[in-house]
Protein backbone atom coordinates (compact mmCIF):
# COMPACT_ATOMS: atom_id res chain seq x y z
CA UNK A 1 0.00 0.00 0.00
CA UNK A 2 2.97 2.28 1.06
CA UNK A 3 5.52 3.06 2.69
CA UNK A 4 4.49 3.78 6.39
CA UNK A 5 0.53 2.46 6.06
CA UNK A 6 0.02 -1.22 6.33
CA UNK A 7 -3.07 -3.77 6.84
CA UNK A 8 -0.99 -6.72 7.25
CA UNK A 9 0.61 -7.54 11.07
CA UNK A 10 3.53 -5.47 11.49
CA UNK A 11 7.15 -7.57 11.39
CA UNK A 12 8.89 -5.94 15.01
CA UNK A 13 12.17 -7.69 14.10
CA UNK A 14 12.01 -6.81 10.01
CA UNK A 15 10.87 -2.53 11.07
CA UNK A 16 14.10 -2.92 13.35
CA UNK A 17 16.15 -4.62 11.13
CA UNK A 18 15.22 -2.01 8.46
CA UNK A 19 16.54 0.66 10.99
CA UNK A 20 19.89 -0.89 12.24
CA UNK A 21 23.10 -0.29 11.05
CA UNK A 22 26.62 -0.47 12.18
CA UNK A 23 26.88 3.00 13.48
CA UNK A 24 23.62 2.49 15.56
CA UNK A 25 24.77 1.64 19.36
CA UNK A 26 20.99 2.34 20.27
CA UNK A 27 17.96 1.37 19.06
CA UNK A 28 14.22 2.14 20.69
CA UNK A 29 10.96 0.87 19.87
CA UNK A 30 7.49 2.00 20.34
CA UNK A 31 4.85 0.08 19.90
CA UNK A 32 1.30 1.18 20.59
CA UNK A 33 -1.32 -2.33 21.25
CA UNK A 34 -5.25 -2.38 21.47
CA UNK A 35 -6.00 -2.65 24.93
CA UNK A 36 -8.81 -3.84 26.81
CA UNK A 37 -7.94 -2.71 30.31
CA UNK A 38 -10.81 -1.87 32.80
CA UNK A 39 -11.43 1.36 30.50
CA UNK A 40 -11.87 -0.53 27.17
CA UNK A 41 -13.91 -3.34 28.27
CA UNK A 42 -15.73 -5.29 25.75
CA UNK A 43 -13.38 -4.07 23.10
CA UNK A 44 -12.75 -6.79 20.82
CA UNK A 45 -10.99 -5.14 18.37
CA UNK A 46 -10.30 -1.09 16.56
CA UNK A 47 -10.97 -1.14 13.13
CA UNK A 48 -8.51 2.09 11.86
CA UNK A 49 -9.05 4.10 9.13
CA UNK A 50 -7.79 6.86 7.24
CA UNK A 51 -7.19 9.53 5.04
CA UNK A 52 -4.63 7.39 3.49
CA UNK A 53 -3.18 10.13 0.96
CA UNK A 54 -2.76 12.64 3.57
CA UNK A 55 -1.42 10.16 6.69
CA UNK A 56 0.97 8.91 4.04
CA UNK A 57 2.04 12.40 3.16
CA UNK A 58 2.07 13.15 6.97
CA UNK A 59 4.19 10.22 8.30
CA UNK A 60 6.54 11.07 5.46
CA UNK A 61 6.76 15.02 6.83
CA UNK A 62 6.68 13.48 10.31
CA UNK A 63 9.90 11.44 9.77
CA UNK A 64 11.65 14.22 7.79
CA UNK A 65 11.37 16.47 10.45
CA UNK A 66 12.59 13.91 13.51
CA UNK A 67 15.48 13.31 10.70
CA UNK A 68 16.32 16.97 11.05
CA UNK A 69 16.28 17.34 14.70
CA UNK A 70 18.46 14.07 15.18
CA UNK A 71 20.68 14.10 12.06
CA UNK A 72 22.12 10.41 13.02
CA UNK A 73 18.87 8.68 13.62
CA UNK A 74 17.14 6.32 11.47
CA UNK A 75 13.37 5.30 11.59
CA UNK A 76 11.38 2.99 10.39
CA UNK A 77 7.38 2.80 10.82
CA UNK A 78 4.42 1.24 10.15
CA UNK A 79 1.07 2.11 11.24
CA UNK A 80 -1.63 -0.22 10.80
CA UNK A 81 -5.21 -0.10 9.07
CA UNK A 82 -8.52 -1.69 9.38
CA UNK A 83 -9.55 -4.57 11.92
CA UNK A 84 -6.48 -4.98 14.78
CA UNK A 85 -7.42 -7.45 17.75
CA UNK A 86 -6.77 -6.47 21.17
CA UNK A 87 -3.38 -7.40 21.90
CA UNK A 88 -2.21 -6.62 18.36
CA UNK A 89 -0.08 -3.39 17.68
CA UNK A 90 -1.82 -0.60 15.91
CA UNK A 91 1.76 1.08 15.52
CA UNK A 92 5.62 0.29 15.78
CA UNK A 93 8.20 2.89 15.15
CA UNK A 94 11.45 1.96 15.51
CA UNK A 95 14.47 5.03 15.71
CA UNK A 96 18.32 3.54 15.87
CA UNK A 97 20.99 6.24 16.22
CA UNK A 98 24.12 5.81 17.77
CA UNK A 99 23.64 7.34 20.85
CA UNK A 100 20.47 5.87 23.22
CA UNK A 101 19.52 9.21 24.03
CA UNK A 102 18.78 10.15 19.92
CA UNK A 103 17.12 7.29 19.71
CA UNK A 104 14.65 7.55 22.90
CA UNK A 105 13.89 11.40 21.84
CA UNK A 106 13.40 10.64 18.19
CA UNK A 107 11.17 7.84 19.02
CA UNK A 108 9.25 9.66 21.52
CA UNK A 109 8.93 12.49 18.93
CA UNK A 110 7.04 10.74 16.25
CA UNK A 111 4.81 8.88 18.32
CA UNK A 112 3.53 12.70 19.65
CA UNK A 113 3.86 13.89 16.53
CA UNK A 114 1.65 10.87 15.05
CA UNK A 115 -1.39 11.48 18.02
CA UNK A 116 -1.62 14.47 17.24
CA UNK A 117 -1.29 15.02 13.40
CA UNK A 118 -2.11 11.83 12.03
CA UNK A 119 -5.49 11.85 10.34
CA UNK A 120 -6.87 8.07 11.32
CA UNK A 121 -9.58 7.16 13.21
CA UNK A 122 -10.71 4.64 15.35
CA UNK A 123 -13.39 2.63 15.48
CA UNK A 124 -13.86 0.39 18.55
CA UNK A 125 -15.57 -3.05 17.68
CA UNK A 126 -17.20 -4.31 20.51
CA UNK A 127 -17.85 -7.95 22.05
CA UNK A 128 -21.41 -7.66 21.60
CA UNK A 129 -21.51 -6.47 18.53
CA UNK A 130 -21.96 -2.56 19.01
CA UNK A 131 -19.38 -0.05 17.08
CA UNK A 132 -18.49 3.23 18.98
CA UNK A 133 -15.98 5.97 17.37
CA UNK A 134 -13.20 6.53 19.83
CA UNK A 135 -12.22 10.16 20.27
CA UNK A 136 -8.65 11.21 20.82
CA UNK A 137 -8.36 11.42 24.29
CA UNK A 138 -9.60 7.53 23.73
CA UNK A 139 -12.82 7.41 25.14
CA UNK A 140 -16.06 6.48 23.12
CA UNK A 141 -17.67 9.72 21.57
CA UNK A 142 -21.13 11.17 22.29
CA UNK A 143 -21.90 14.30 19.74
CA UNK A 144 -19.57 15.92 17.11
CA UNK A 145 -16.54 17.21 18.78
CA UNK A 146 -16.67 21.13 18.47
CA UNK A 147 -12.67 21.79 19.23
CA UNK A 148 -10.63 22.44 15.97
CA UNK A 149 -6.63 21.76 16.94
CA UNK A 150 -5.78 24.28 13.74
CA UNK A 151 -8.70 26.57 13.90
CA UNK B 1 -13.59 21.80 -5.69
CA UNK B 2 -13.52 18.40 -3.92
CA UNK B 3 -14.85 18.15 -0.37
CA UNK B 4 -13.85 15.18 1.50
CA UNK B 5 -15.43 13.62 4.64
CA UNK B 6 -13.71 10.92 7.21
CA UNK B 7 -14.90 8.65 9.85
CA UNK B 8 -17.73 10.05 11.72
CA UNK B 9 -18.08 13.30 9.68
CA UNK B 10 -18.89 10.77 6.72
CA UNK B 11 -21.57 8.97 8.54
CA UNK B 12 -22.68 12.22 9.71
CA UNK B 13 -23.34 13.79 6.11
CA UNK B 14 -23.89 10.19 4.42
CA UNK B 15 -21.14 10.77 1.95
CA UNK B 16 -18.16 10.61 2.09
CA UNK B 17 -17.05 13.22 -1.17
CA UNK B 18 -18.99 16.37 -3.14
CA UNK B 19 -17.74 18.64 -5.41
CA UNK B 20 -18.62 22.22 -4.02
CA UNK B 21 -18.65 25.55 -5.64
CA UNK B 22 -17.72 28.69 -3.82
CA UNK B 23 -17.16 32.22 -4.83
CA UNK B 24 -13.43 33.04 -5.47
CA UNK B 25 -11.60 34.05 -3.47
CA UNK B 26 -12.36 31.76 -0.73
CA UNK B 27 -11.03 30.50 2.63
CA UNK B 28 -11.72 27.43 3.60
CA UNK B 29 -14.55 29.27 6.55
CA UNK B 30 -16.00 29.88 3.30
CA UNK B 31 -16.13 26.32 2.16
CA UNK B 32 -17.33 25.14 5.21
CA UNK B 33 -20.30 27.69 5.64
CA UNK B 34 -21.31 26.31 1.75
CA UNK B 35 -21.26 22.59 2.59
CA UNK B 36 -23.18 23.28 5.95
CA UNK B 37 -25.99 25.01 3.76
CA UNK B 38 -25.71 22.51 0.89
CA UNK B 39 -25.82 19.39 2.47
CA UNK B 40 -28.35 17.25 4.00
CA UNK B 41 -26.66 16.48 7.36
CA UNK B 42 -23.66 18.74 7.09
CA UNK B 43 -25.04 21.13 9.99
CA UNK B 44 -24.58 18.64 12.23
CA UNK B 45 -20.86 19.21 11.40
CA UNK B 46 -18.76 21.17 14.17
CA UNK B 47 -18.91 25.28 12.65
CA UNK B 48 -14.79 25.07 13.18
CA UNK B 49 -13.95 21.77 12.12
CA UNK B 50 -10.39 20.51 11.53
CA UNK B 51 -9.54 20.94 7.65
CA UNK B 52 -6.79 19.63 5.12
CA UNK B 53 -6.38 21.46 1.94
CA UNK B 54 -3.97 19.44 -0.72
CA UNK B 55 -3.25 16.69 2.25
CA UNK B 56 -1.98 19.43 4.49
CA UNK B 57 -2.97 21.19 7.91
CA UNK B 58 -4.75 24.29 7.36
CA UNK B 59 -6.53 26.96 9.53
CA UNK B 60 -9.68 27.65 8.21
CA UNK B 61 -8.66 31.03 6.96
CA UNK B 62 -6.22 29.73 4.49
CA UNK B 63 -7.34 30.38 0.89
CA UNK B 64 -8.19 27.70 -1.13
CA UNK B 65 -8.89 27.37 -5.34
CA UNK B 66 -10.19 25.43 -7.90
CA UNK B 67 -9.12 22.25 -8.16
CA UNK B 68 -8.02 21.92 -4.49
CA UNK B 69 -8.85 18.86 -2.49
CA UNK B 70 -10.76 20.09 1.03
CA UNK B 71 -11.22 17.61 3.61
CA UNK B 72 -12.64 18.06 6.92
CA UNK B 73 -11.61 15.66 9.81
CA UNK B 74 -12.73 14.65 13.34
CA UNK B 75 -10.12 14.96 15.82
CA UNK B 76 -7.51 13.11 14.99
CA UNK B 77 -6.19 10.20 16.55
CA UNK B 78 -3.08 8.35 14.86
CA UNK B 79 -1.24 5.62 16.87
CA UNK C 1 21.58 -18.66 33.89
CA UNK C 2 19.16 -16.66 36.03
CA UNK C 3 16.11 -14.33 34.93
CA UNK C 4 18.47 -11.51 33.34
CA UNK C 5 21.56 -12.54 32.64
CA UNK C 6 22.11 -14.54 29.10
CA UNK C 7 24.64 -16.19 27.04
CA UNK C 8 22.20 -16.92 24.64
CA UNK C 9 20.99 -14.16 21.88
CA UNK C 10 17.95 -12.30 23.00
CA UNK C 11 15.08 -12.84 21.38
CA UNK C 12 12.94 -9.31 21.18
CA UNK C 13 9.32 -11.33 20.68
CA UNK C 14 9.81 -13.16 23.54
CA UNK C 15 10.60 -10.38 26.03
CA UNK C 16 8.01 -8.19 24.28
CA UNK C 17 5.44 -11.06 24.42
CA UNK C 18 6.70 -11.32 28.27
CA UNK C 19 5.98 -7.75 29.33
CA UNK C 20 2.74 -7.36 27.18
CA UNK C 21 -0.61 -7.62 28.99
CA UNK C 22 -4.05 -6.43 27.92
CA UNK C 23 -3.85 -3.55 30.11
CA UNK C 24 -1.10 -2.26 28.28
CA UNK C 25 -1.34 -0.08 25.33
CA UNK C 26 2.12 1.24 24.74
CA UNK C 27 5.29 -0.43 24.65
CA UNK C 28 8.92 0.62 24.98
CA UNK C 29 11.83 -1.14 24.18
CA UNK C 30 15.44 -0.52 23.96
CA UNK C 31 18.25 -2.23 22.11
CA UNK C 32 21.43 -1.86 22.80
CA UNK C 33 23.94 -3.12 19.96
CA UNK C 34 27.47 -3.53 19.80
CA UNK C 35 28.32 -0.61 17.15
CA UNK C 36 31.32 -0.60 14.49
CA UNK C 37 31.36 3.19 13.55
CA UNK C 38 34.07 5.47 13.32
CA UNK C 39 35.21 5.59 16.66
CA UNK C 40 35.08 1.50 17.02
CA UNK C 41 36.44 0.93 13.63
CA UNK C 42 38.25 -2.97 13.50
CA UNK C 43 35.90 -4.09 16.70
CA UNK C 44 34.61 -7.72 15.27
CA UNK C 45 32.52 -8.12 18.91
CA UNK C 46 32.80 -7.05 22.54
CA UNK C 47 33.28 -9.73 25.35
CA UNK C 48 31.16 -9.08 28.45
CA UNK C 49 32.08 -9.99 31.59
CA UNK C 50 30.10 -9.73 34.75
CA UNK C 51 30.40 -9.53 38.91
CA UNK C 52 26.98 -12.51 38.04
CA UNK C 53 25.76 -12.74 41.21
CA UNK C 54 25.52 -9.08 41.86
CA UNK C 55 25.03 -8.43 38.64
CA UNK C 56 22.25 -10.57 38.83
CA UNK C 57 21.05 -8.70 42.49
CA UNK C 58 21.86 -5.06 40.65
CA UNK C 59 18.89 -6.13 37.97
CA UNK C 60 16.61 -7.28 40.35
CA UNK C 61 17.11 -3.88 42.68
CA UNK C 62 16.70 -1.14 39.74
CA UNK C 63 13.61 -3.52 37.94
CA UNK C 64 12.34 -3.05 41.65
CA UNK C 65 12.76 0.26 41.62
CA UNK C 66 11.21 0.76 38.48
CA UNK C 67 8.10 -0.80 39.34
CA UNK C 68 8.03 1.25 42.75
CA UNK C 69 8.19 4.72 40.55
CA UNK C 70 5.61 3.21 37.65
CA UNK C 71 3.36 1.15 39.18
CA UNK C 72 1.53 0.37 36.07
CA UNK C 73 4.76 -0.73 34.36
CA UNK C 74 5.48 -4.52 33.69
CA UNK C 75 9.60 -4.39 33.00
CA UNK C 76 11.00 -7.20 30.84
CA UNK C 77 14.46 -7.14 30.51
CA UNK C 78 18.10 -9.65 29.16
CA UNK C 79 21.84 -8.59 29.57
CA UNK C 80 24.23 -10.48 27.31
CA UNK C 81 27.26 -12.41 28.66
CA UNK C 82 30.02 -13.25 26.88
CA UNK C 83 31.03 -12.36 23.39
CA UNK C 84 28.62 -10.36 21.04
CA UNK C 85 29.40 -10.01 17.52
CA UNK C 86 28.93 -6.44 16.08
CA UNK C 87 25.29 -5.64 15.00
CA UNK C 88 23.99 -8.11 17.79
CA UNK C 89 21.97 -6.42 20.74
CA UNK C 90 23.74 -7.32 24.50
CA UNK C 91 21.14 -5.79 26.40
CA UNK C 92 17.41 -5.61 25.66
CA UNK C 93 14.54 -3.81 27.53
CA UNK C 94 10.58 -3.79 27.31
CA UNK C 95 8.61 -1.86 29.54
CA UNK C 96 5.11 -2.11 29.02
CA UNK C 97 2.61 0.26 30.50
CA UNK C 98 -1.19 1.25 30.16
CA UNK C 99 0.03 4.40 29.28
CA UNK C 100 3.23 5.36 26.33
CA UNK C 101 4.61 8.14 28.83
CA UNK C 102 4.94 5.33 31.40
CA UNK C 103 6.46 2.94 28.99
CA UNK C 104 8.98 5.46 27.86
CA UNK C 105 10.22 6.28 31.30
CA UNK C 106 10.46 3.40 33.02
CA UNK C 107 12.70 1.69 30.09
CA UNK C 108 14.75 5.10 29.70
CA UNK C 109 15.21 4.81 33.90
CA UNK C 110 16.29 1.04 33.81
CA UNK C 111 18.96 1.27 30.86
CA UNK C 112 20.27 4.67 32.76
CA UNK C 113 20.60 2.88 36.09
CA UNK C 114 22.03 -0.44 34.01
CA UNK C 115 25.01 2.03 32.67
CA UNK C 116 25.85 4.07 36.08
CA UNK C 117 25.30 0.55 38.31
CA UNK C 118 25.14 -2.86 37.00
CA UNK C 119 28.99 -4.59 37.27
CA UNK C 120 29.40 -5.34 33.86
CA UNK C 121 32.75 -5.32 31.85
CA UNK C 122 33.71 -5.21 28.50
CA UNK C 123 36.23 -5.94 25.72
CA UNK C 124 36.84 -5.32 22.37
CA UNK C 125 37.88 -8.43 20.77
CA UNK C 126 39.35 -6.80 17.46
CA UNK C 127 39.75 -7.76 13.22
CA UNK C 128 43.62 -7.81 14.02
CA UNK C 129 43.52 -10.17 17.36
CA UNK C 130 43.97 -7.63 19.57
CA UNK C 131 41.70 -7.17 22.95
CA UNK C 132 41.47 -4.15 24.71
CA UNK C 133 39.29 -3.16 27.99
CA UNK C 134 36.50 -0.31 27.36
CA UNK C 135 36.24 2.04 29.97
CA UNK C 136 32.44 3.35 30.70
CA UNK C 137 32.96 6.17 28.23
CA UNK C 138 33.15 3.95 25.42
CA UNK C 139 36.72 4.56 24.61
CA UNK C 140 39.42 1.83 24.87
CA UNK C 141 41.25 2.39 28.47
CA UNK C 142 44.78 2.67 28.80
CA UNK C 143 46.28 3.28 32.82
CA UNK C 144 43.80 2.37 36.11
CA UNK C 145 40.94 4.13 36.41
CA UNK C 146 41.27 6.67 39.53
CA UNK C 147 37.69 7.78 40.19
CA UNK C 148 34.99 5.58 42.03
CA UNK C 149 31.29 6.94 41.70
CA UNK C 150 31.04 5.80 45.73
CA UNK C 151 33.90 6.75 47.47
CA UNK D 1 37.16 -12.22 54.13
CA UNK D 2 36.91 -13.13 50.73
CA UNK D 3 37.75 -10.38 48.48
CA UNK D 4 37.32 -10.53 44.65
CA UNK D 5 38.84 -8.77 41.83
CA UNK D 6 37.09 -8.25 38.33
CA UNK D 7 37.87 -7.80 34.47
CA UNK D 8 40.91 -5.53 34.08
CA UNK D 9 41.44 -6.06 37.89
CA UNK D 10 41.83 -9.25 37.85
CA UNK D 11 44.09 -8.98 35.22
CA UNK D 12 46.41 -6.79 37.30
CA UNK D 13 46.56 -8.69 40.96
CA UNK D 14 46.62 -12.21 38.84
CA UNK D 15 44.21 -13.11 40.31
CA UNK D 16 40.39 -13.45 40.84
CA UNK D 17 39.86 -14.07 44.83
CA UNK D 18 41.86 -13.75 48.34
CA UNK D 19 41.46 -14.39 51.71
CA UNK D 20 42.25 -11.02 52.94
CA UNK D 21 42.65 -11.01 57.18
CA UNK D 22 42.31 -7.18 58.96
CA UNK D 23 41.57 -6.45 62.11
CA UNK D 24 38.17 -5.65 63.33
CA UNK D 25 36.55 -3.01 63.07
CA UNK D 26 37.37 -2.37 59.78
CA UNK D 27 35.94 -0.35 56.82
CA UNK D 28 36.51 -1.28 52.87
CA UNK D 29 39.25 1.11 52.81
CA UNK D 30 41.36 -0.89 55.32
CA UNK D 31 40.54 -3.42 53.31
CA UNK D 32 42.25 -1.94 50.09
CA UNK D 33 45.04 -0.68 51.94
CA UNK D 34 46.13 -4.41 52.81
CA UNK D 35 45.15 -5.38 49.44
CA UNK D 36 47.50 -3.13 47.81
CA UNK D 37 50.25 -4.34 50.98
CA UNK D 38 49.84 -7.74 50.79
CA UNK D 39 49.14 -9.06 47.01
CA UNK D 40 51.93 -8.78 44.28
CA UNK D 41 50.19 -6.54 41.25
CA UNK D 42 47.43 -4.70 43.67
CA UNK D 43 49.56 -2.05 43.85
CA UNK D 44 48.13 -1.35 40.51
CA UNK D 45 44.96 -0.99 41.66
CA UNK D 46 43.40 2.48 42.47
CA UNK D 47 43.79 3.97 46.17
CA UNK D 48 39.69 4.58 46.05
CA UNK D 49 38.17 1.62 43.57
CA UNK D 50 34.52 1.12 42.99
CA UNK D 51 33.99 -1.14 45.72
CA UNK D 52 31.17 -3.84 47.05
CA UNK D 53 30.33 -5.95 50.17
CA UNK D 54 27.75 -8.56 49.64
CA UNK D 55 26.33 -8.08 46.08
CA UNK D 56 25.79 -4.29 47.19
CA UNK D 57 27.84 -1.16 45.89
CA UNK D 58 29.58 0.76 48.94
CA UNK D 59 31.13 3.60 49.94
CA UNK D 60 34.87 3.20 51.17
CA UNK D 61 33.84 4.09 54.59
CA UNK D 62 31.04 1.26 55.05
CA UNK D 63 32.09 -1.15 57.83
CA UNK D 64 33.17 -4.99 56.91
CA UNK D 65 33.21 -8.26 58.71
CA UNK D 66 33.75 -11.69 58.70
CA UNK D 67 32.47 -13.97 56.45
CA UNK D 68 31.82 -10.63 54.32
CA UNK D 69 33.04 -10.82 50.51
CA UNK D 70 34.11 -7.70 49.45
CA UNK D 71 34.79 -6.94 45.51
CA UNK D 72 37.13 -4.52 43.75
CA UNK D 73 35.28 -3.22 40.48
CA UNK D 74 36.55 -1.36 37.60
CA UNK D 75 34.45 1.45 36.98
CA UNK D 76 31.00 -0.64 35.31
CA UNK D 77 29.47 -0.55 32.20
CA UNK D 78 26.32 -2.07 31.22
CA UNK D 79 23.98 -2.23 28.58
Amino acid sequence: MSAYLSREPISVDALIAQAATPECGGTCLFLGTVRNGPAESGVAAIEYTAYDDMAEAELQRIVADARERWPGARIALRHRLGRVAVGEPSIAIVAAAPHRAQAFEACRYVIEEVKHRLPVWKKELRADGTEVWVDPSGHPTAGPPVRSLYA
Amino acid sequence: MTVRFFARYAELVGREEAAVFVALPATVADVVRRVREELPGARQLPERPLAAVNLKHVKLDARVGDGDEVAFLPPVAGG
